[in-house]
């Protein structure tokens, strides 16, 4: 399951997409909507997507883990649209036969959304809003490309 | 002809989500070039580029009918 | 929260014991019943615990945590009595303002429930049964009792 | 008096969940060789004793109406 939707996500369905007979674990992250940072008072969230592509590019982290961890079952849903303090902005489930694969999968999925799939954060404070991207340039890309799977 | 997508910041920026170009042969460095010379965007040095969905390099060439998405830096999860 | 049950867990209720405001993200860890096991196939499993000092252990595990991460929210279930293959046996829930800490955080409480929560699971086959221990004794305890918080 | 508990392969192996001492002061590590040897329990080498709740050391005392469980490896999780 690698989705792209407008309404609340229901964290249930996404663990349920993994659960397997082989799987001794389930990792989940979910990335919440916080009201401060730096501390700044955010009133909301506006999250958008290019997605299409966005879509494929879930698909393609569930394939890179897929490659490092043969036995994982993966699934990601982003939300996108208006987003109050505490909604779930990503759900990520990993299922793995042993639970240090299925951290790491699951860490890995996230630090790949954030570096290679095209949706954007916007946050609205009480005076102003800012289109919230890699400020600090703390991603490099080589060649324009976010560097494809980790070896 | 060249379909050209703009999100987020650029988009506002812009007050558009896209545009056309005539088509003529281009790579991506020299698009990204020519748009910020004739067409007011803002530097484009953090921006990536995507063709048809998929990140391209500086050199790509730009195929006619191709989809190219301006892609500024990403902020999901 | 902090329990023991009979009954199957609620995942959605032991993650919304960790919703925080300031929380940027959550991460579950469910331990589920896995079928095959170093190519043996399990029936079902047995858990059975000491009911009211685990209990007390898991607590202990969430006030570990809170002193290394001050502004980490801990929820914990574990489930006794009679389990299938894919129900699960523990869930563990934790928020934190940023996603390191989280992983982190619920990585420890999983290796702390495995080291010094009184909990003990039986595993059946067709072929038998056998109460699962430390049998490679991986885990050492210096005097007898296992270690106290990481500094 | 003592009472001591017992679980999982302890508590199938001498079919009791528990039983009771009379009281006289005592460290866990002489119960643990006073149960070895008189009771007829399996070698306890691998298995830790908890006093009250709390996991208790070797040279603890146990103190009259202490409540003494058996604690086999754990498996939880």
């Amino acid at each position: 399951m690698f989705q792209i939707v407008k309404e609340p996500i229901d964290v249930s369905r996404v663990i349920e997409a993994v659960v397997d007979r082989n799987a001794g674990a389930i990792v989940t992250f979910i990335g919440t909507v916080r009201e401060l940072t730096k501390g700044k008072k955010t009133l909301y969230l506006e999250y958008e997507a290019y997605e299409s592509m966005a879509q494929k590019k879930l698909e393609q982290i569930g394939a890179e883990i897929k490659q490092q961890f043969p036995n994982a079952k993966v699934a990601i849903v982003h939300r996108i649209g208006r987003l109050e303090i505490t909604d779930a902005a990503v759900v990520i489930a990993v299922s793995t036969p042993h639970r240090a694969d299925a951290y790491e999968a699951n860490r890995y999925a996230i630090e790949r959304i954030k570096e290679m799939v095209p949706i954007w954060k916007k946050e609205h404070w009480e005076d102003g809003s800012l289109w919230i991207g890699n400020q600090q340039e703390t991603i490099s890309y080589e060649k324009g490309i976010p560097k494809e799977m980790k070896s | 002809m060249i379909r050209i997508l703009f999100f987020a910041q650029l988009k506002e920026q812009l007050n558009k989500k896209e545009m056309t170009l005539p088509y003529q042969e281009i790579t991506v460095k020299q698009l990204r070039e020519r748009l910020e010379k004739e067409y007011s965007l803002p530097a484009l040095s953090s921006v990536l580029f995507a063709i048809n969905e998929e990140f391209a390099a500086e050199d790509d060439i730009i195929r006619d009918g191709d989809v190219v998405a301006l892609i500024p830096p990403m902020s999901g999860g």
